[in-house]
């Protein structure tokens, strides 16, 4: 289905959605843009370049209450708000498919599954790519699993509907329809590359290359790369009591493969001693691992990683040096 | 007889009192034994931009009005003016220190000894209510400061020339709402400290504080007597003098020989007639009447600057709105001075910057060295009425009057 | 059985002792599950031991070992809370002035000098340490129950850039500041940070702290050396990993 | 659907030391209904979990003909096997799973099989070597070589005593003490004293990391060819069903795709043998 909508009218279509909704849009933060439970929908900043965390803050949250338990009772929190993610980049929408693959995988995540379902997605197409991003590369710079997509037309935005919900979100008046054959052109705007060609062959050659020393001198072990990234999902399970010790939650909060006890196992063997083995086990996770299982990279190339890392290591520029480029 | 109260229990720090009667000679040393920190030579070095939250960690309780002197110093050398917001939310965090630690002071510290326990935690069995108000003042005193400066012990966004980052609404109003919520437990507070079974004990001594025309000082303010003269911080260091006693590692206070007080008790006797108008009602409502000269009264004093506070933090609050300001700062030569009333009293900080915004030289006073001499006197005279009472009962009272000082060890070992 | 519990101060502002007093919310309710043995800071009956568990704030001078070693030899469990008893804490700061003593008491001899701090574990061994200037209270109670439900106590091996992060803060790196969160230990939920001012590393080196990589990134961003290794002596200028620091 | 999170409360019907820093601990799933239905297979484990400490993957070490029971043999190691081993009969657990892939079986019948367990290892075994021995007629020799770090450290002694009335078992520690007669030195060197057939024959290999990597090597000199050695990976693991991904190795999770696989397999994946 196809319409448009003026762009002054978005501020009143939210409105109208967070009386059925919670509204999570970007808006601006500092200097930077941010993901939101919109409780003013003026705020929303639908021509932004990144968020800071991605749309993964509000599916897999940190910290997320797994379990409440009380002495031998145990409940589920239950959360059956309907959220819509009004305003998600094509990278985003496209990372949220990828975590599907995992958390629908054969054992299920049901907290991740409830929210999935319970969500909207209105992406909007991206005008203003930063200087890390590279999703043309990645080949997810084109929108798939979208609700509703928005495009940028000037005084309007075009509107493509992606599934039936999609199509309830669209019937009301503030949608306008359009001709049949009006085309949208999409802008590449991409500065950054990352050549992909047979990088999984390559990759497993360059295991034990000199370069994962260097890297691994250089990286902080902050594992800002892993929390900004929107495909990264790996976490850790803690029980918080209160002072009865009797009563608590269960919690997961992100974990990330970058950080010195990640694959640290009781006795105090660490499966990956090195700091070295921690840098390649994410670029090896994303960029081969996970399209060996899945048979997708699990890098949507929005640029996160490399925007966050203070000390500037760069999958681009690594998988360029290894290639020999 | 001799006397010696091994490290004072409910008050922050390490201290003895010792006292030897000798043929009705009383000689009385009140031994700071707290380890020495040297922060006025370590100070020296340090960027401008540094040492503020170096000097909060001169003590816990007053942190914040260690990092407002010490940044008014800077400010003043640097001849900086801040803006009338900086200014407000400075007060602000002030008024919230001051409540909290005159809260932890009266119901932590002091109240069990008026109850016959020995801690808030043993007081609650049978006081539960009064021990809970006295927490959830206490709680809202941290409120204000973590709200205004970042973290309720040792600030974080108070800074040289304004602030890092400016609460915003909501939270304001929150903090707003919880003051007007806990006010009548502060008027219980002023009801019970104000009705307690004081020692009967009194003696006149120089008080000493800052004073402002048209308001009731604590972020600001001239120094001014109780006997009479007025000064320019400036002036200080030349109306009183620290001397080095050797069994104490603290410094004392002097004046003209003699020991002075600052404090809840030096405020209120000096500057009672510029507490807020509701505080003042609630005084005569009460039957409270300042100037006092004993030390004990200094409970009364506390429970009625809390309430002062909490009514003009809710003036600040409700007629101010605060925005993001820039904090930037030229450095520039010079000496500079500041003060401000922490709640024992009155806080000065001397630096003298280099033009590389150096500190190289750092000079403070704190409350406690300022009162110190004082109550040594005052333990003294006190002894010599009480000189009949048991051994036991004599300790006590003395401790007593050592926590109405509410002394903060680690201030006066800086 | 509840645990007796001991908490001791040394030199130090006393605010990890405050901090604990600051817990409002459960101070009335901890009697419930452990016996405050000692705590002359707030209660006036105090005896030494045994002991259970000993929360010991503050570095330590000469004069002060020997009580510390009564402290230790009274505990099964001896935790050094905060950075001047972790680290030995700002006054450690001393130890890089010339001459201080001259500086503060004009060289006068006196009863209790002794210009000297240390950490505890100079002199005493320590069994965990809960580092911050001042501790983080809620890291403190986690510890609390960690050990009331006989949990080893873990201390965290991230830095603060994983709990600022979370928060979605502009990085100050990028400002240009020189923010240690990526060499500190967390646990006090990047305060600083989410304040708009740089980590101050007051609560000591991480595991693995990569030091010579930050140092080389502030190199590269125009940080005055001089400037870097003074922001590495604030807090916790007694650890080695910081005072080794080089620009 | 089913919250594959949420475990189910099982009661300790019976706890039994095994070494000093181990224990047997028969478990029995407080709701009938999942006891009967909790099928598992040799090599699989389940997320035991104590509310407050956290939860453990731990092999299943009884072998699946036990109907009414299952048993866990855990040693303790940190925060939640610490608690579990101050727990007593008729305290509650909360279990999931049977998670994982399982040790072959019917595919290895016929085969001329050797075991070769160092420590802790010999638990997941257990369920093999007894599931082996009910149907002892399917399978060729069998043999079984164990090794542990001292006497005091040996687990199933009794069963090691029982089993060698049917198979050839050889037991051996790295350090002995003064009682001790038997074989000294790792477990690998076990290896020499054995005849085996490889051509038909299967080898399963279980224990610590670096005993594993040592004895596989070995047992590829002997002549096993690489798909014919089986072992367990252990890698850390918070959830156990594929999400948490600490146990991430190459395109593998080791809850999920394993923790059981073939020499052939490990060959393929980076740094697994670590
Ligand atoms: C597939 C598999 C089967 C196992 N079977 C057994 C067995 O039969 N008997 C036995 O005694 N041990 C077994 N282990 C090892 C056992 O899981 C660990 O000793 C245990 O998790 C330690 O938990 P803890 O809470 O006591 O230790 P802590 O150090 O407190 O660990 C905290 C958490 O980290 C994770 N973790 C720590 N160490 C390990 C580890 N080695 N493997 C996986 N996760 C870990 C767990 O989630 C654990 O709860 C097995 C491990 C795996 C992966
Ligand atoms: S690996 Fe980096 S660029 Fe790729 S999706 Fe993750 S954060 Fe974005
Ligand atoms: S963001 Fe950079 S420094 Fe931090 S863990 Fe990732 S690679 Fe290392
Ligand atoms: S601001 Fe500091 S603590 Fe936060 S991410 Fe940046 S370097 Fe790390």
């Amino acid at each position: 289905m196809f319409r448009k909508i003026k762009k002054e009218n978005i501020v009143k279509i939210v409105e109208k959605l967070m009386k059925d909704y919670d509204v999570v849009a970007p808006v601006r933060n500092e200097k930077r843009f941010v993901f939101e439970k919109i409780k003013n929908p003026e705020k929303i900043v639908l021509d932004y370049d990144s968020t800071i965390l991605p749309p993964k803050k509000f599916l897999l949250p940190s910290p997320e209450i797994m379990i409440r338990f009380d002495n031998d009772k145990i409940t589920i929190p239950e959360n059956n708000k309907k959220t819509i993610f009004f305003g998600i980049h094509p990278c985003d929408m496209n990372a949220i498919n990828l975590l599907d693959k995992v958390e629908y995988d054969e054992y299920k995540d049901d907290y991740y599954i409830k929210k999935r379902e319970n969500s909207v997605f209105v992406c909007v197409d991206c005008t203003k790519a930063n200087e890390y991003c590279f999703c043309e590369s990645m080949g997810s710079d084109k929108p798939e699993g979208y609700d509703v997509l928005l495009t940028d037309i000037g005084d309007y935005y075009f509107v493509e509907t992606g599934s039936r919900k999609g199509e309830e979100l669209v019937e009301n008046g503030f949608f306008e329809n359009v001709d049949k054959n009006e085309k949208i052109e999409r802008k590449k705007n991409c500065k950054r590359k990352m050549n992909i060609e047979n990088f999984d062959k390559i990759l497993k050659q360059k295991f034990d290359d000199k370069i994962w020393e260097q890297l691994g001198d250089k990286c902080l072990g902050c594992g800002s790369c892993s929390f900004v990234c929107p495909t990264c999902y790996c976490y850790s399970v803690k029980d918080i009591v209160d002072l009865s010790l009797k009563k608590g939650e269960r919690r997961r909060v992100w974990d990330s493969c970058l950080l010195v006890d990640f694959a640290k196992v009781a006795g105090g063997h660490n499966f990956r001693e090195k700091r070295s083995a921690r840098v390649k086990q994410r670029m090896y996770h994303k960029e081969l691992y996970f399209f060996e299982k899945y048979n997708y990279s699990a890098c949507v190339g929005c640029g996160r990683c490399i925007r966050e890392c203070p000390v500037g290591i760069d999958v681009t520029d690594v998988i360029s040096k290894i290639r020999g480029d | 007889m001799n006397i010696d109260i091994h490290h004072v229990t409910r008050v922050e720090g390490h201290g003895n009192l010792v006292v030897d009667v000798k043929n009705k000679k009383i000689k009385v040393e009140f031994q700071i034994n707290e380890g020495t920190r040297l922060f006025e030579a370590f100070l020296r070095n340090r960027r401008y931009d540094e040492v503020t939250h170096l000097a909060s960690r001169i003590c816990a309780i007053c942190s914040m009005s260690h990092t407002m002197s010490s940044l008014k110093s800077i400010e003043n050398a640097m001849g900086i003016m801040v803006s009338e917001q900086t200014e407000k939310l400075r007060e602000l965090a002030i008024l919230g220190e001051h409540i909290q630690s005159h809260a932890l002071h009266m119901y932590c510290l002091s109240l069990p000894d008026y109850f016959g326990f020995d801690s808030i935690i043993s007081m609650s069995n049978k006081y539960l209510d009064e021990a809970k108000n006295g927490l959830m003042i206490k709680k809202l005193g941290n409120e204000i400061a973590e709200t205004v400066a970042g973290r309720a012990v040792h600030q974080i966004s108070a800074v040289v020339n304004g602030f890092t980052k400016i609460p915003s609404k909501e939270q304001m109003n929150k903090v707003l709402r919880h003051l007007k919520e806990l006010r009548p437990s502060v008027l219980k507070t002023v009801e019970l400290f104000s009705s307690l079974d004081y020692p009967d004990f009194e003696r006149k001594t120089e008080y000493i504080a800052l004073k402002k025309d048209d308001e009731y000082a604590l972020y600001d303010g001239n120094i001014a007597s109780s006997d009479g003269w007025n000064a320019d911080v400036r002036e200080w260091e030349g109306y009183a003098t620290e001397q080095i006693v050797e069994y104490s590692n603290a410094k004392q206070g002097i004046r003209n020989g003699h020991g002075y007080m600052t404090g809840p008790l030096a405020r209120i006797n000096l500057n009672f007639d510029r507490l807020s108008g509701s505080t003042k009602d609630t005084m005569k409502e009460y039957g409270i009447r300042f100037p006092s000269y004993n030390p004990f009264h200094s409970n009364v004093a506390r429970s009625i600057e809390v309430l002062h506070c909490f009514d003009t933090a809710i003036n600040i609050i409700e007629n101010n709105s605060f925005k993001k300001e820039k904090n930037e700062c030229r450095i520039k030569v010079g000496d500079g001075y500041g003060a401000n009333e922490a709640p024992r009293g009155t806080l000065y900080y001397h630096y003298k910057i280099d033009r590389k915004g150096i500190v190289t030289y750092a000079n403070i006073l704190t409350p406690t060295a300022q009162n110190l001499r004082n109550l040594e006197e005052d333990v003294n005279l006190f002894l010599k009425k009480i000189l009949d009472s048991s051994k036991e009962k004599i300790i006590h009272n003395l401790e007593m009057l050592v926590r109405a000082y509410d002394p903060c060890i680690s201030c006066s070992v800086h | 059985m509840k645990p007796g519990v001991g908490i001791f101060g040394f030199t130090g502002c006393a605010g990890c002792q405050l901090e604990i007093l600051n817990l409002e919310d459960i101070l009335l309710d901890l009697p419930s599950v452990v016996d405050i043995i000692n705590f002359r800071m707030a209660k006036s009956e105090n005896l030494d031991g045994p002991l259970d568990i000993s929360f010991v704030e503050g570095s330590i001078m000469k004069y002060q070992v020997g009580e510390l070693k009564k402290i230790r030899k009274n505990s099964k469990i001896l935790v050094a809370i905060g950075s001047c008893a972790c680290y030995g804490g700002v006054q450690y700061l001393q130890n890089f002035i010339e001459k201080p003593w001259k500086i503060v008491y004009n060289d006068k001899k006196m009863k209790y000098a002794s210009p000297d701090t240390k950490s505890l574990s100079s002199y005493v061994k320590v069994d965990y340490s809960l580092p911050g200037c001042p501790i983080d209270k809620e890291e403190f109670v986690d510890f609390l129950k960690s050990v009331l439900l006989g949990r080893k106590p873990k201390m965290k091996s991230y830095p603060i850039c994983v709990e600022c992060k979370l928060r979605e803060n502009d990085c100050l790196l990028e400002k240009g500041t020189i923010c240690l969160g990526p060499v500190t230990v967390a646990g006090c939920n990047s305060k600083c940070p989410n304040n708009n001012y740089a980590c101050e590393g007051c609560r000591g080196p991480v595991e693995e702290a990569n030091i010579s990589s930050q140092a080389e990134l502030m190199k590269e961003k125009g940080i005055d050396p001089v400037d870097l290794i003074r922001r590495f002596r604030m807090f916790t200028s007694g650890a080695k990993e910081f005072q080794e620091a080089k620009a | 659907m089913e919250n594959s999170y949420i475990p189910n409360s099982a009661v300790i019907n019976e706890v039994r030391n095994l070494t000093y820093d181990t224990k047997l601990f028969k478990l029995q799933f407080k709701d009938k209904n999942i006891q009967k239905n909790f099928d598992y297979k040799p090599g699989q484990f389940v997320e035991i979990g104590v509310f407050g400490y956290g939860e453990a993957p731990i092999s299943i070490t009884s072998s699946p003909s036990t109907k009414d029971y299952f048993e866990l043999c855990i040693k303790n190691m940190g925060n939640v096997t610490n608690k579990l081993h101050q727990m007593k009969k008729n305290d509650m657990v909360y279990v999931r799973g049977p998670y994982g892939n399982s040790f072959p079986f019917d595919e290895v019948k016929n085969k001329d099989i050797l075991f070769v367990a160092g420590g802790i290892g010999l638990a997941p075994l257990r369920s093999l070597i007894n599931e082996m021995l009910a149907h002892r007629n399917e399978f060729g020799k069998i043999q079984a070589l164990y090794g542990a770090r001292t006497p005091e450290d040996m687990i199933f002694t009794d069963e090691l005593e029982e089993w060698s009335k049917r198979i050839k078992v050889l037991t051996t520690v790295d350090k002995g003490d003064f009682r001790w007669k038997g074989n000294v030195g790792v477990v690998g060197t076990l290896l020499t004293n054995i005849k085996a057939e490889t051509e038909n024959a299967v080898a399963f290999v279980c224990g610590p990391p670096i005993m594993i990597k040592f004895v596989i090597q070995d047992i590829v000199k002997l002549g096993f060819r690489d798909e014919n050695i089986i072992t367990t990976l252990e890698r850390k693991m918070q959830c156990g069903i594929g999400k948490c991904g600490h146990c991430n190795i190459g395109g593998k999770y080791v809850c999920t795709d394993g923790p059981v696989f073939t020499y052939k397999q490990i060959k393929e994946l980076p740094e697994a043998l670590q």
